[in-house]
């Protein structure tokens, strides 16, 4: 059940690049929050009216040293909110509103190999879903596909904790340079049990839903959408979607039937 | 301090406070009991109800503005069917009012869905929308001149018993005026403002960001716009008058009250803080109280211009 | 990257750049001289002149709100005469364009001043303010029906052969209805907004916070009404437009001429920022050099909505 | 000639009462700033729009231990704008427009001495205006009015520096019960070469102003009024004023004509 709470900033990280890691101490939330659910995160006093939308990054043990009420959240500085709430010090007052929607499915089944697929700040929720599937026995690699060396936040985290890690660039200042559709198609004609779990920009996840049905591999990927309220209200966060085989298209919204998908379901 | 009666008439219907929630920004009410008893509050007004499912506009739908929102929703709604069999019956076991939003694209779409609603147990008041600025058809043509006003709300009347309110489009060069076709046609309440018809441009795609083209502006940013026409209307006609725009504590609803409303709706306030609309009926609890007021009647209407002896 | 140029043109007028400040925020322009040069900027737009200086209307006449603030100065202005004979002088010593915003209350006040600033030397153009909300008689009265609009447009344009600007209303239903009257009447260009009506309640005294009891709202809040406004009347008029309201930075500006508007007027802004105006002009530069655009005019109306097939 | 400064707080003192001393490092406004005069003080990314108008409390020399380029500013959290301020800690961004408006008359004249009248946290402009005037060889006495002994913000620096300080509380809990009217007509009473300087809420100034009529005292007042622009612009800030003996009166503005006028120009 969604909480309401005021919370302060219990540390908050700068990673470079605009990146930033912010950790709060909020036992509810780390009780029940699954990876792949977000939280609606509002600064009072700032010029901002709407909460905005973050993923669960961290919850008690994906980080060494946080306590067992810490959640992280990764985010990158791209608009107002997230300047402002870049500028904001530990102690200082948040409203953070969770959990909310639909995370990944971690029964994946036995011998199932999860491949991570992260677009840049997209592997924000991949620390705590590998952290997850990992006290599952379940083997996670991380294709983390970025513009350049510094839109990769938390690498090192990754490169220490997933048995694999493949990285690319656009321009080739880490990893090999393309994107990360390329190790994706390689990855996925080797065959095997696989599965898709994927975050990233929206051109980035149709491009890898494509891939993953042409492999009929099954495929989640964590959507991101405008929202006003984050629990299901609003409307205003719908995508298009196809019910049945009919194939007759509705609009579910990211925030309750999301934001984390099965890629077939989705009628981009 | 005594507890201040916070009970409100609006012709035949009591509320328990002044506060209901706005149409369109607390779905059907049940998505709120994470957060808040609706026992709480005055009364709910669901999501605008057509004859027949609405998918709505597609994405995007929403845009932040400076302390404000545009929507272009298009009024997406499982329908009056589904929402009488489905969502009534859970709502029934609340005891909170009922109001019910309703919206079609004809005047007998309208009139099929007041007698519908008639007929079923459990709905305190008709909210006509006839002030939708994200449909093409219906909504705000009704809603922007006072004559196409009073038929919609004519034959609504003659469809229903239940209180009939008539929520009013602020995008008109004189409220007062489709207030009056309202009050004139046997509405028993007006409520006001829906939203502002509004834009704004994604300066890299060179589009409208809502794939609408417009949308509503909400929200605070609107405030003083519709405190402006709730004072406007409440003198124009006798019938109540229910207040909204912005409000987001129980000052903001004082401001409202003072300016002739009966009763106020808390809407985009809701998104950012789902517990609102309770928190703001107890801020206007103590807001009476600290002034020593009995009854929050005492101060609808009793706002002061200094201008009244020139007029 | 080539320096774009930013120049445009509104019928026979030239300027330097798209950027004008507001009337009634940029004072007689020599108020700025500490902060920025006149030079840097495509004109402004002088307050509001009446035949007679008026006193304007009692404080409090200013109130801050969410993202905006209502003002009802009530055209507190030196008068025609003493602007001509001691601001216009001193302004002529700048290379910037001068427009001359005109109020009057009667019809026959407006062409009074129209025909004064024709005799000038030094006026770019004249900009008819037929939509302050914050005077009794003139101002809104004028400009909320397309008929006296457009009485009052005819008149003033056959007192003065200086380009003729009419500075539209938001405040009704359809204004694209009185942007094609002051063109059928022979306007040189429309500017828009002016101000919306609302108000702010002080709820200690029950009084409105502003003297004049209700204020025009400006500022960011009302930004997304503005490009709307501005996005319909440009596709009604084939005069050039000139659009404002909540401007405060280079990409908001280029909201407005996406959406059809020739020029801009920066208004509020320029009291956060005194040198707002400068900046936003530089701003605009940036941005067309960033996308490797050549000129301003390149982009002035160039949204598209991907409902223009359905239209 | 007023400027536009972007510059970080120095400090910022918590005086209790919700009274605040901030203090920046602006060597124009240090250099150009006459006592009495003010800034429009802007909060990046606040939701407030409009800059807030605040009276020079100290410039250089006024405050033990500050710079050569540091101005302060002496503030009461009672809104919006206020409250964020006081959550700003030393380092963050403000903008400062100033030096804005008319001060207090300096050239008081050989053997006057001073009566600075101040209502609570309109003491704000004094300390500047204490040390100028100290400077120049004229008395001061301090009649120092207020609510209660926590609204009477700088007494120790008052104390310290001004030859005579006379304090009234409305509830009696420091100096004498009652208002710092009563103080004042009694000290009138006592005649001599005087002269009131006055700064406080509208109504007492009104009543400040009527006493220093009845003796005839002259009496300089620092009024308050909203304000948007401060330099002149918007017209928003006017008081009604008789310009000449006709008594006709015109709205002149607090941020140009004033905020410190002659009491008997008003037409209240
Ligand atoms: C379910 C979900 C989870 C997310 N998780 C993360 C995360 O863990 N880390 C992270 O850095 N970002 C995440 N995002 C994106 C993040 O919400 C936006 O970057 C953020 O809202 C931008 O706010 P702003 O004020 O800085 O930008 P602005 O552009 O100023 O925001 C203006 C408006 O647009 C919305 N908006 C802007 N960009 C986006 C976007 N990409 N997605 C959704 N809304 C947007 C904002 O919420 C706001 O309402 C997530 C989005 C969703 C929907
Ligand atoms: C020339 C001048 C000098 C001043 N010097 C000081 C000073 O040194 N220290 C100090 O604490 N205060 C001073 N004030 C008052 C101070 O400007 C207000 O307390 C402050 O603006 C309140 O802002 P807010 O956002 O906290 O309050 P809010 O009430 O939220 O403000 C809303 C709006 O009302 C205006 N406003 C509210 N109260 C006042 C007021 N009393 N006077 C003018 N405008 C007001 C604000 O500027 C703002 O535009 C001065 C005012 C003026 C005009
Ligand atoms: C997302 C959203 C959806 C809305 N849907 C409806 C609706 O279905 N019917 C209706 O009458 N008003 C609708 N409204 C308008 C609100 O009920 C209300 O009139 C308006 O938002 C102003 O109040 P506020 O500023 O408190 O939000 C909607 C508003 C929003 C923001
Ligand atoms: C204090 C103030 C005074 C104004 N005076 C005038 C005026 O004299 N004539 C006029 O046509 N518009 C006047 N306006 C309206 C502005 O020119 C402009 O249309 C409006 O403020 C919207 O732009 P903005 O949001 O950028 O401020 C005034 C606005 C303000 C805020
Ligand atoms: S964000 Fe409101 S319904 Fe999804
Ligand atoms: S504050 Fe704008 S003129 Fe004084």
């Amino acid at each position: 059940m969604p909480r309401d709470l005021s919370v302060e900033i219990a540390s908050h990280r700068d990673l470079g690049g605009g990146n930033h890691l912010l950790e709060v101490e909020a036992a509810p939330l780390a009780r029940e929050t699954a990876p792949g659910q977000f939280f609606m995160i509002g600064f009072p006093g700032a010029d901002t009216l709407l909460r905005r939308p973050f993923s669960v990054c961290g919850l008690p043990g994906t980080f060494d040293g946080s306590s067992r009420s810490a959640v992280h959240v990764l985010y990158k500085v791209v608009g107002r909110g997230t300047e402002h709430l870049a500028s904001r010090k530990p102690g200082s007052p948040l409203s953070i509103l969770g959990p909310l929607g639909r995370g990944f499915d971690l029964e994946l089944g036995a011998g199932t190999e999860a491949l991570l697929v992260a677009g840049g700040i997209g592997s924000a929720p991949f620390p705590a879903l590998a952290a997850a599937l990992g006290a599952r026995g379940i083997r996670c690699t991380l294709l983390y596909g970025a513009r350049s060396a510094s839109d990769l936040p938390l690498l090192d985290w990754f490169r220490a904790r997933a048995p694999e890690v493949i990285v690319t660039t656009e321009d080739g200042s880490a990893g090999t340079r393309g994107l990360v559709t390329d190790p994706l198609r390689e990855r996925l004609a080797r065959g095997g049990n696989v599965r898709i779990l994927a975050c990233g920009p929206n051109p980035m996840l149709r491009e890898v839903a494509a891939i993953a049905r042409e492999a009929s591999v099954p495929c989640e990927v964590s959507l991101e959408a405008r929202m006003a309220c984050g629990f299901g209200v609003c409307l205003g966060c719908v995508v298009p979607t196809r019910r049945g085989e009919g194939g007759e298209t509705a609009y579910e919204r990211v925030c309750v039937e999301g934001p984390v998908m099965p890629a077939e379901k989705l009628a981009w | 301090m005594v507890t201040p009666d916070l009970s409100v008439r609006l012709g035949s219907l009591r509320l328990r406070n002044p506060v209901l929630t706005a149409s369109g920004t607390f779905g059907y009410g049940l998505e709120f009991l994470p957060f808040l008893s609706l026992e709480e509050i005055g009364g709910i007004v669901v999501k605008g109800l057509s004859p027949k499912p609405r998918k709505g506009n597609p994405p995007e739908r929403i845009v932040e503005t400076p302390s404000g929102m545009l929507n272009a929703i298009g009024l997406q709604n499982v329908g009056v069917d589904a929402f009488l069999a489905e969502k009534l019956p859970e709502l029934r076991r609340h005891d909170t009012a009922v109001v019910a939003n309703v919206f079609g694209e004809t005047i007998p779409e309208y009139v099929e869905v007041c007698a519908k609603l008639d007929a079923a147990e459990g709905i305190a008041a008709i909210e006509l929308n006839v002030s939708c600025p994200n449909v093409e058809a219906g909504g705000m043509a009704f809603g922007a001149d006072a004559a196409s006003l009073a038929r919609v709300t004519r034959a609504c009347r003659d469809a229903t018993r239940l209180p009939l309110w008539v929520k009013l489009s602020p995008n008109v060069t004189d409220i007062r005026e489709t207030a009056r076709a309202a009050e004139a046609e046997g509405a028993d309440a007006v409520s006001l403002v829906n939203t502002y018809v509004g834009m704004v441009v994604d300066v890299e795609r060179r589009r409208p960001v809502l794939a609408n083209g417009c949308g509503g502006l909400s929200g605070p940013a609107i405030r003083p716009l519709a405190v402006w026409a709730t004072w406007q209307v409440s003198r124009a006609v006798a019938i109540p008058v229910v207040g909204m725009g912005g409000i987001a504590s129980g000052r903001d609803a004082v401001e409202f009250l003072l300016a002739g409303a009966s009763a106020v709706q808390v809407g985009t306030a809701s998104f950012v803080h789902p517990d609102a609309s309770v928190r703001i009926a107890r801020e206007i609890g103590s807001w009476l109280a600290g002034h020593g007021l009995a009854s929050v009647r005492e101060i609808v209407g009793t706002l002061r211009t200094g201008k009244e002896e020139r007029r």
